[in-house]
């Protein structure tokens, strides 16, 4: 396929955006512009091996996680911790910051870096605790009028026996519950993986970018091929099946538009990955702030209402 | 990793092929029943008490008033965006579950009355496609949220699901935050929601609107949890207690109102819509 | 002291109570005649003795709880239960019915009659969890405009490590909050023994009221004898220092109204009981239902923070 | 019960009298300072870092910029309304408390500047009377919330306190709705409230203004708990954990967003505001 042939095939895609429902009204103002800018983008490989790639790069030892954000992209952070009930999950960070000259409230996952905190943030899974100390954050965000920028990260919601006694679906659940009710702008960012449950109670935002090699999918490539293809050796084959890679996500109009990395990916140079992050999350934070909260919460709810396809 | 569930549940939890056992032999207690036995006891064990699992269509047949029943939204049916392929095409397994079920998709809504109460229903069908939710099975229970909300009359959402549908990829876990809008709307507008939660409601409907009524009851012996005890189990190699993720478990921690043996539950909701009135 | 002399020390008291902040302007109208047709019962014996005699009755293993209420008022009942999170507090019992008419939610703390029942409630003793559970009911009453009746009966909230754990303060701070919140009518009643923050948690409402016999108190007698005196054989002293019972604490503005109880005491009487407690709740309702949420709320705020003595 | 709590700590916890220890000998390494050693130090002993009780006034010279502190309040007083007389009457230990702290009352508010940033103060002084609530604590910080409602500005309140005080009988319970009543008003109002726990916030004050605060932080060591060790002991017959109720306890099961020593608390407290402003 000739380079003319490839754009002509993306053109092509991305005007198939316009029969998908949630681009019937739904979606607010300046999406076609928006996409259009994506159009750059959308030239990269798509092929099963890019998607692959993807789900390396996302899982990568050496990828920038939230922390490396705060660090690079937030002043007078200050952490804040616990459900005000019975843990503070290091699964999840929660805090307020100062970016771009406004506070913020921040919600992120955290994988840990070294074994030792790999174990004590449960390699970014969360349990039900750590969603409920998100909403906490979140009804500060609300009552002070502060944006809320989340930043995913997870495999998915711890899988164990406490956190299910916990009530792990009642708390994705409500988490979400929870940000289909802010009347502040929100922006969520996929840095990594976005698993699952794990990954959406944390992702209702205004906006929804991804990262250009994070992964957004509603199982593993492994969970998904052990299923289907009886084999979990099989990953590779799945996730080129299902797609959880930012340009297929964008196409199906699951997220708002893809930020990108350093070359090679993230973890090649944390603080190119930090500007290039910060730099998106504020155009779309100033965007935002300029609709009242109201028709924020009109606009947030119809658009996750317009997603799917069907007959 | 604990989207594993929304599969493996679907797998594990679905009624086990006729060619190795009669669907109408009690898993619990082994007894056998004619199927118009079974239908006549609300597909429950006479002998134990095991809860079989009850399609949409009878369920409603249950609940609702005779003749009260108006279908909703009943040509919704699920495409297939990305062309998904594993085994077999999701095509073809839509086709297979439509023409083995006489349903559309995995969960029929409409209005109905139940002892003259007028309200509306969203029900959930095990046994298409695991009661799994896809883009279809989200935007019905959308729809029966909108319009509970235009004639002012509860909803009554009976759910039975393995978890979002794998084969609709990361559009099926946008029906997780789809459904949860629609519910918010439904709160806003000062809606009840009542939830009668069946075998097996986990994963992606456990983690969006199923958890998310004013009154919540379980049937005796439900699976109800976001992760299944085999995928616990195999990932985090704990030592499961005996009643892991049943409605009974869920009851002692808190989770659910009410667990309410099948013969009861259109009384129990006939007083709750009294209360809701 | 002559009935005559009584009745003249009773009307000063009760004139006295003028004299306290609470009555400076911060409450509700008729609450001039309602303490005027409190007069009558005041002219109860208000010594040591008499107070005495209320702790052991409040106390009474007979005395009717919370569900003996249930059964005698609530018609349509359906209990709830669970907090979504972690447990379901057997200590206090949440749940929705009709009461003269209309539908209310109930929150009320139960002790359990038999030793079983008793350890199963661990005494009437809530923990976290059980205000947690409190607080659900109270925001399903809100959204749906139903009042909001609790009848409070507990020694204290549990006192013990894994309560401390769980929040045990902070739930109780929560659950006084959200009642502050409510633009619903709500009433309370002491029923039985109003101990401490156990007890205020479910009683921030627009019209609190207290059995005859019921007590209402800060700390135990037994307590406040063991630390003040150093002999908790003192108790009954104490008890005469800090005055829990109805009458005194109608006499400082703590209380809105005191209900009769059948002749020697609740236990005596089950059914007569309930029908006097019915008739007081009722009128309660039908009172604050002629007020405005919005109204209610700011008139329940002023009449808490107008209690106290100060110079 | 545990409403025995509220004196319980009171007594607990209080100083240890100065014929059995000099109150600046470190009760954690047995340093001993001269006053003005420790004044310098923020009362935290240089050794092993443990935080002697810091008075509210101490406390208010340490946060507030020079000159700024405006007391508000200082005429109110309590009244003893119950004529309460134990081994004593509560009249006379309300005036011992009085000569011996020179405070009116165990709060004392009033506005000021931290770094610049106009706040509302509300502290508390646990050498009067344990810092114990009654009518005059609770009016006190009710007030301090009126006065930053009105202002527009942040409140910033410490806390040390055994919880209610006793000898004003019911009418000292009364005073966790009214001081919730006045946080909830400073809530409707968009006013932000940053609290900082000392040793120890237990019983009443724990269990109504204190845990209401949008941001928690508290200093190490200090006691924090409804019902202080002792009586869960006593009651329970539980064995408890090394540090029961202690700030780094309730940091690990989620109560306070974090431990901050006493010297970083000003730094701290900056931050918020700019971060509030
Ligand atoms: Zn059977
Ligand atoms: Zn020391």
């Amino acid at each position: 396929m000739t380079e003319r042939d490839q754009e002509l095939n993306l053109r092509r895609r991305l005007s198939g955006l316009s029969r998908l429902p949630l681009l019937r009204g739904a979606r607010v103002d300046g999406e076609a512009q928006r996409l259009e800018r994506q159009l750059e983008r959308l030239k990269a490989d798509t092929s099963d091996e890019a998607i692959w790639r993807s789900v390396e790069l996302a899982r990568h030892a050496d990828r920038p996680y939230t922390m490396d954000y705060v660090e690079r992209l937030i002043d007078d952070w200050v952490e804040l911790h616990g459900d005000r009930g019975r843990a503070d999950d290091g699964a999840l960070v929660t805090g307020l910051g100062r970016f771009g000259g406004r506070t913020i409230a921040l919600i992120g996952h955290q994988k840990g870096r070294d074994v030792k905190e790999r174990l004590d943030r449960q390699f970014g899974m969360a349990y039900p605790e750590g969603y409920v100390k998100a909403m906490r954050v979140m009804e500060i965000a609300e009552r002070f009028g502060f944006p809320v920028v989340s930043l995913v990260d997870t495999p998915g919601a711890y899988p164990g026996v406490a956190a299910e006694q916990h009530g792990q679906g009642g708390a994705i659940a409500r988490s979400q519950a929870e940000m289909a009710r802010l009347t502040v702008p929100t922006v969520a960012c996929i840095i990594g993986e976005g698993g699952s449950g794990g990954a959406v109670a944390i992702a209702v935002a205004d906006r929804v970018l991804m990262q250009e090699n994070a992964i957004y999918s509603v199982i593993t490539p492994e969970g998904c091929a052990a299923i289907l293809w009886r084999d979990a050796g099989e990953a590779k084959k799945a996730a080129a099946a299902f797609k959880p890679d930012a340009l297929h996500c964008l196409e199906l109009g699951v997220i708002d538009g893809v930020v990108a990395e350093p070359a090679g990916g993230a973890q090649t140079n944390h603080d190119e990955a930090a500007q290039l992050l910060g730099g998106a999350l504020l155009e779309a934070l100033e965007e935002l702030e300029e609709t009242p909260g109201e028709e924020l919460r009109r606009r947030r709810r119809a658009k996750f209402r317009g997603m799917g396809v069907y007959a | 990793m604990s989207d594993q569930i929304d599969v493996h549940v679907e797998h594990r939890d679905a009624p086990p092929p006729p060619e190795r056992k009669h669907p109408n032999t009690c898993p619990s207690c082994g007894s056998h029943y004619r199927d118009d036995e079974l239908e006549a006891a609300l597909w429950v064990c006479g002998q134990c008490g095991h809860h079989f699992p009850m399609g949409a269509r009878a369920r409603i047949d249950w609940y609702a008033d005779e003749g009260t029943f108006v279908e909703e939204a009943a040509d919704v049916r699920s495409e297939d965006p990305l062309e998904f392929f594993d085994l077999r095409p999701y095509a073809e397994r839509l086709a297979e579950a439509e023409l083995n079920t006489g349903l559309g998709e995995a969960a029929v809504i409409g209005q109905a009355a139940i002892d003259g109460h007028p309200v509306q229903l969203a029900v959930m069908d095990f046994t298409f496609m695991g009661g799994s939710m896809g883009s279809a099975v989200g935007e019905k229970f959308s729809r029966a949220c909108d319009s509970a909300i235009e004639r002012g009359v509860p909803l009554v959402s009976v759910t039975s699901s393995g978890g979002a549908r794998m084969q609709e990829g990361i559009l099926s876990l946008m029906q997780l935050p789809k459904t949860v809008c629609a519910v918010e709307d439904l709160h806003d507008a000062h809606v009840p929601m009542l939830t009668v939660m069946a075998h097996p409601t986990t994963a992606g409907v456990l983690a969006s609107f199923a958890s998310l009524g004013d009154v919540t009851i379980a049937e005796p012996g439900a699976l109800i949890a976001f992760t299944g005890p085999r995928v616990v189990q195999q990932t985090t190699r704990e030592k499961l207690p005996d009643d892991f993720g049943l409605a009974e478990q869920n009851l002692r921690f808190g989770h659910i109102d009410a667990i309410v043996p099948r013969a009861d539950q259109r009384a129990h909701l006939v007083r709750l819509l009294r209360l809701f009135a």
